[in-house]
């Protein structure tokens, strides 16, 4: 590859050998254990939807359950399995049966376990050709209507309501989006459930619920067809929920999904045991089902300084990449995350930022990488707030991003009016197309302050990750190297839902979905 | 479901329906501080502006202080019962306009121009002239059946008069682009006066254009018709070609 | 001479005193036309603008239409009659607090902070909290005299207070940050009737922060103080050791 | 020189050499002749100042009547001189008993010539020596409280009104401006005559006055010591009264003035010979005063296409250098003109326009190039405004443009606001300081499409100019070719102020001021 920035690609090499380690280590732990809401996940891939009377989410009820008789180390999978073969009942009929206080699944007598594998195995196959058959109307839609050329125009839609989020939504594909994602209301992601139905009241976003995602989904397909392209849909799938919103997401056809467990222990005090175990199983049905995962390593630059710590987000990028590896999720659908935070008072600010997006490009070249912009170098002067997107949108259009996450002029005073989105976009469609080919035609001064900045962000994070590889990643996080936030072991919410497996513990999906449609 | 819309009742819309909100930036010549944003608020209040909020205050270094607002609407207006004078004829093509004279009126027409007064903008006249045109659209010039005479830039009110009387124009034509301090009211104003002091004014179709003209503000100034911005060469003749008719000066 | 300003009829600027130019910027859910650009004036009318002068209409594409407009604004404001609360207390700095506390409270105080209810933005009240503290000026937490307890987000406000009484607070204090749909000032008032259910309101000092809160507003709330942008340690600090002070708590 | 165009110098010195016999045709016209405008300079430069009781100039009243007795061929110089030997009289005094109907000059007696040029050379090394001190002043002043760094930041104030235009102005210098250019009404330009006294009505702009330059270089002066830096005035001679303007202008200190013949003809429909005769003058006077002069090709671009008709703005400043050159005026004082008026929808149109501007950076090196704002493209979308303005400065910081007219985000709505000017100083400041080294950082592509189309742009010029040069400029002006506009040799405002010089004829300042201070 050829370097515009000197790359020494030996260190990047070494870099990616540290995070490998790294990964490895976590993985042999989340190897061992299971969660609430990987078993929900599993309930829900097997055909559990819906609430019960007092509104609980019968995934939940069923998984409680299990809790409660203390069989979670042997995974929703056998419970569910064993008492259909034994009531002939679908894993519907069970839930409902079990919130009816019907069914005491401890109570129903046990099956061999090969045939409750096979039970299981069987109904897990049809979701599996299901999920497939949502990537294969994907990729049908892409070969038929097409879609925008890259960077992608990424814009958010957060009114709280579904149907204001869906006029925005389409408003916004008119204007020129390709990727439209609905922002979560504030505390979705501590919520240890998914709601359910459409809903119409959120702070700040709406809730992601499976209704929600199928109103989205068929608004965008609509206004797709109308405007001859695909238009890309995207939500979140971390949180203490994230395998059950990934599995959502995978059946109504979503493309994109925050997906991150550094971000949730950092950002949402997460704990890290609960958030890693669910992100193997989020990530491998993402993979499969051709879903672009967005991780979250651009926050780190809102609580930390762009300049300062620029070489943790590299860092932490190539650790996310391994446990996408380790999870079988294909680079094509990384969409590691990066920021343009850098403060715009800085003398040759510009430079650096253009740098550090150079050389995330560089070292992830197949990556969809995902730009985020500044943000907290916002202002109530929307005015200057509207340039500084603009020279973000120039240096994803001289890099080369993929999904670009468009900047608001009002990102310090509100979340997106539909006009701020307008412009929004407008300001991206101006950069990107009078710029188209500035990138190719320019090259960096050898061994100028651009190639300089690069080359030491990247010498940092691979020093700092040699470093994690010998403490271990948690260690790394419990020290506050990251976004200068530190979290314990056993910290943070959501540790109650984490089991060690049983030597019988069985999960269809992962076999089935592991490293993509086979 | 999203409230629906009332079109009688109609307010700005943030990121819900009726939600009113609106944008404001504006200078006060008031010393940044508190104070100063406490008289921007004040001034959304009067404004009948609900929840003002200033978002951006700004020292100018003159005492002064620039303001950026958020703030809620409450007024409505009645959507359904508005009613935009425009220009009321079917806009034809060059071939259209070429085919109603031959037809219509026999003769050919004569069109003379002007950018009038101090004006100096003429980019806009000759889009409207020229053979050349503008955006694709060709100019009068080229249309058979036309006679089309630019005079140019900063022509005084009174040359362009004896020009057309001169020769013998239909209709006249008159750019105005720059609209400081009313500079154009007071010209086009003085354009009527002139024409009607010497009995021309119903001798000629008489038109105005320019960025900041709609047909009302001509209507009202005493012209025949107005246009305002993104305006071609067949939206004027077509609008000539019918009056000339009408008007029995066929 | 320029006319001379009137302080007591304060007008927005544009480039001549008392011109009153504004410039808008909003969007009507009506289609993209002429008639849409005549509903953007009338709003305006309604404000109480005169000549209000649509700039730009854009489609938004689903029937809506975005504007901007600039307009003289006809209403004034008295600014000589203006007055802002304020928390009332001369700010010291670190060193200027720390003497205060030794000579007047002559104990150790407790401040607990969080950012509560739903909110995560813990930049603020770390600005305020932390060691590091924001911008060059140290948090509470390197105050000698001052013990500082900051909890983090998303804290719900039964467990905020629980943690207050246990640690004896003399004072408590709480970011809010993300405000749609209003939503700080339901999390705001529901920590205050809180405290007031359990007896507690008096017992302590309470105090609120964020990007949108003012004092006025705090005080509306029933807080002792609230603090706005640019609110660092040491406002907060000479405001709570005042009070201690002033209501007999030292 | 090291280009980073890759330009092919000996093209540029071709053009050049074309360019100095283009201008020495006319030159030879030039110096046969005399008009209206140069003789009232020579007055007023000797002292006649004021108005009569019907407002007409004294400078008017004076040169009129030597026109009137037949006089203008032998210059004002010799019938001012000789009355002041024969009458004992100042300039002044004389200009007011013409004035008072109380002297007529063809009725004074005759002096002997050498008598009379000693008489008015006493005089004339007075004034000069007078504007000589001006040029020191702004040394002494630009030693002292230095300057801001190039580009400079260049604003307008409009309003109209001398004393509003003080408040934007300080305001402005406050904000960061660097210069302050005071726009002049609509019209003034084809007044055969300068206003007196301050003024309050203009529209688009302010008369300008030799009252108006006192105040408003006081108040800059002023605005200056307090925030230390030195506050450049500029205003406007060209139009009809072009020489005279230029000296008002260096009695009263100003810095910058526009000042082309060239834009006169074509936009302003001035007759050519009387403008490049007034041209002469005026530049002899800018050079002596140090004023940099700013040309007027920007305005090409407002009427022509960008990207067809680049070419003809470089053959204009190659002209345009030339015709200073033979006014004396160095290198370091020709604010060449040029302008950002690229369609916003051209696809790469941001490589073509740095083309360009890199282009006129590496022919004109040592001119502090003028770069002008985009306007024709710009809406009533002022969002969008601002961020043609912000790749406007990003052109500019990254070639090296010497005095940056700001845009305005309201350029296609009104003269600017207050705080239309505060933002538009923001935007510039934003990107020349975040952006500070980018054009020392970036190399162009060997043989790319930003090479190529400077190299694409100086060939055509270069050709023009071999044209022009055996055509002749009178020719080339008629046929259209600058602008798109035509205008005939005999046409326009102002030819009947143009004579043919009498033997006898004398300028006093030619000699002393051409070629600057000595
Ligand atoms: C190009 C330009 C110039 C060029 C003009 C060259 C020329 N030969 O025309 C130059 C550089 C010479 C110039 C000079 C000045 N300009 Co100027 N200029 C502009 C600019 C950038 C574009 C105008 C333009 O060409 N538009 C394109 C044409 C096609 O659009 P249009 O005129 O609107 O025409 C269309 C319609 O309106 C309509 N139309 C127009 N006329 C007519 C007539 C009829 C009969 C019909 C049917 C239709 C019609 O049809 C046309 C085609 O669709 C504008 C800013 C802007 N972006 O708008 C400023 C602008 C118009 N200029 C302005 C000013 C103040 C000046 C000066 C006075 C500044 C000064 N003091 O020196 C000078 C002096 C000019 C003078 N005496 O009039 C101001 C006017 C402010 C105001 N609202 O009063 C503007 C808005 C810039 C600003 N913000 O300050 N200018
Ligand atoms: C950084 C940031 C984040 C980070 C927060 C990281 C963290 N650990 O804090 C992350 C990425 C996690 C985040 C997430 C979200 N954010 Co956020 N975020 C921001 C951002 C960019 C900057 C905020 C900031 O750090 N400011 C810097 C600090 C220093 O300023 P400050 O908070 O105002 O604090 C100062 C004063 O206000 C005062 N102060 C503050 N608190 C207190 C308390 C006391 C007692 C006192 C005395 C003083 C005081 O003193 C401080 C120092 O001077 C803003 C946009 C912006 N530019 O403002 C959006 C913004 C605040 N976020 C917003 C939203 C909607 C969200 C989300 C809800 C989006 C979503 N649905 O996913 C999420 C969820 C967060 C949640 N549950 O609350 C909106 C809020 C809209 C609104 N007005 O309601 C904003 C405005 C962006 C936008 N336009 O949409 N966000
Ligand atoms: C990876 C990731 N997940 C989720 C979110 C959104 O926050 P929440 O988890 O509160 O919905 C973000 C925010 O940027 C993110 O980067
Ligand atoms: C050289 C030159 N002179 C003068 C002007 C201003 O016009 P006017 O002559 O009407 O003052 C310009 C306008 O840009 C110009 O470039």
């Amino acid at each position: 590859m050829n370097s515009k920035l000197n790359l020494d690609f030996s260190v990047v090499e070494q870099a990616r050998n540290s995070a490998k380690n790294i990964a490895l280590d976590i993985q042999q732990f989340i190897d061992k254990h299971t969660t609430v809401a990987v078993e929900r996940t599993v309930a829900r891939l097997l055909g559990v939807d819906g609430v019960d009377d007092i509104e609980r989410p019968l995934p939940n009820v069923i998984v409680d359950h299990i809790k409660e008789i203390g069989g979670l180390a042997e995974g929703a999978s056998y419970w569910i399995g064993n008492a259909m073969i034994e009531t002939g009942k679908s894993p519907q009929e069970i839930a409902e049966a079990i919130a009816a206080g019907q069914m005491d699944l401890s109570k129903v007598a046990k099956a061999p376990m090969a045939d409750v594998q096979a039970a299981v195995n069987k109904v897990a196959t049809a979701t599996v050709a299901k999920i497939k058959a949502n990537r294969e109307e994907r990729d049908a839609y892409l070969e038929r209507l097409g879609e925008g050329p890259r960077p992608y125009l990424y814009v958010i839609v957060a009114t709280g309501n579904i149907y204001e989020d869906i006029l925005q939504a389409q408003a916004a594909a008119r204007q020129g989006a390709d990727i439209i994602a609905v922002i979560r209301t504030t505390g979705q992601s501590l919520l240890d459930y998914v709601p359910y139905g459409p809903t119409t009241e959120g702070f700040g976003g709406t809730y992601a619920t499976q209704a929600n995602f199928k109103l989205m989904r068929k608004a965008l397909d609509e206004v797709g067809e109308e405007i001859g392209k695909y238009i890309r849909l995207c939500n979140y799938c971390s949180g203490l929920c994230m395998p059950e919103i990934a599995a959502m997401g995978a059946v109504e056809r979503l493309d994109v999904m925050l997906n991150d467990a550094l971000y949730g222990i950092l950002f949402r005090d997460i704990n890290m045991q609960r958030t890693l175990v669910d992100q193997f199983f989020s990530r491998i049905i993402n993979g499969f089902a051709g879903i672009i995962i967005n991780t979250g390593e651009d926050n780190y630059l809102t609580t930390a300084d762009a300049v300062e710590e620029a070489h943790t987000v590299l860092a932490s990028q190539f650790i996310n990449e391994q446990f996408a590896v380790l999870a079988g999720l294909p680079e094509e659908q990384m969409g590691l995350g990066h920021a343009f935070e850098m403060n715009p008072n800085i003398e040759d600010g510009f430079l650096m930022e253009l740098a550090q997006a150079q050389m995330a490009k560089e070292i992830f070249p197949n990556a969809p990488l995902k730009y985020m912009p500044p943000t907290k170098y916002k202002t109530g002067n929307i005015f200057k707030g509207h340039i500084q997107d603009a020279l973000f949108n120039m240096v994803a259009i001289t890099t080369g991003q993929s999904l670009q996450l468009l900047g608001m002029l009002t990102e310090a005073i509100h979340t997106p009016l539909l006009q701020d989105r307008a412009l929004s976009i407008e300001n991206a469609k101006y950069i990107f197309n009078n710029m188209r080919n500035f990138g190719n035609e320019i090259e960096f001064k050898q061994d100028g302050m651009i190639q300089k900045r690069a080359q030491k962000v990247l010498k940092e994070a691979a020093d700092m990750l040699v470093q994690i590889d010998s403490e271990g990643l948690i260690a790394t996080i419990e020290q506050g190297k990251f976004a200068g936030v530190k979290r314990a072991m056993d910290g943070g919410k959501g540790l109650n839902g984490v089991t060690l497996k049983a030597d019988t513990y069985f999960n269809p999906f992962i076999p089935l979905m592991l490293g993509g449609a086979k | 479901m999203s409230n629906t819309l009332d079109l009688t009742k109609v307010k700005p819309y943030g990121d819900t329906l009726n939600d009113g909100m609106v944008q404001f930036s504006f200078t006060l010549p008031v010393p940044h501080g508190d104070e100063g944003k406490e008289a921007a608020r004040q001034l959304l209040l009067k404004m009948g502006i609900e929840e003002p909020q200033v978002v951006h205050a700004e020292d100018l270094g003159v005492g002064y202080t620039m303001f950026t607002l958020y703030g809620k609407c409450q007024h409505t207006v009645d959507y359904t019962s508005i009613h935009v004078p425009k220009v009321d004829v079917d806009i034809m093509d060059k071939y259209g306009v070429e085919d109603f004279i031959k037809e219509n009126i026999k003769r050919d027409i004569v069109i003379v121009g002007a950018c009038t007064g101090t004006d100096a903008h003429t980019v806009g006249i000759d889009a409207i002239m020229n053979m050349k045109g503008f955006a694709g659209h060709y100019g009068l010039e080229r249309y058979k059946g036309i006679e089309a005479i630019n005079l140019g830039s900063q022509v005084p009110n009174e040359e362009f008069i004896a020009k057309a009387v001169e020769l013998n124009a239909d209709a006249i034509v008159v750019s105005q682009v720059v609209t400081q301090k009313d500079v154009h009211i007071k010209n086009l104003t003085n354009l009527i006066e002139l024409l009607e002091a010497e009995g021309l004014r119903d001798k000629m179709i008489v038109i105005c254009g320019g960025p900041r003209i709609s047909h009302e503000l001509a209507k009202e100034l005493g012209f025949d018709a107005g246009f305002g911005a993104e305006t071609y060469a067949e939206h004027v003749a077509s609008f000539v070609v019918n009056e000339i008719v009408d008007k029995g000066r066929a």
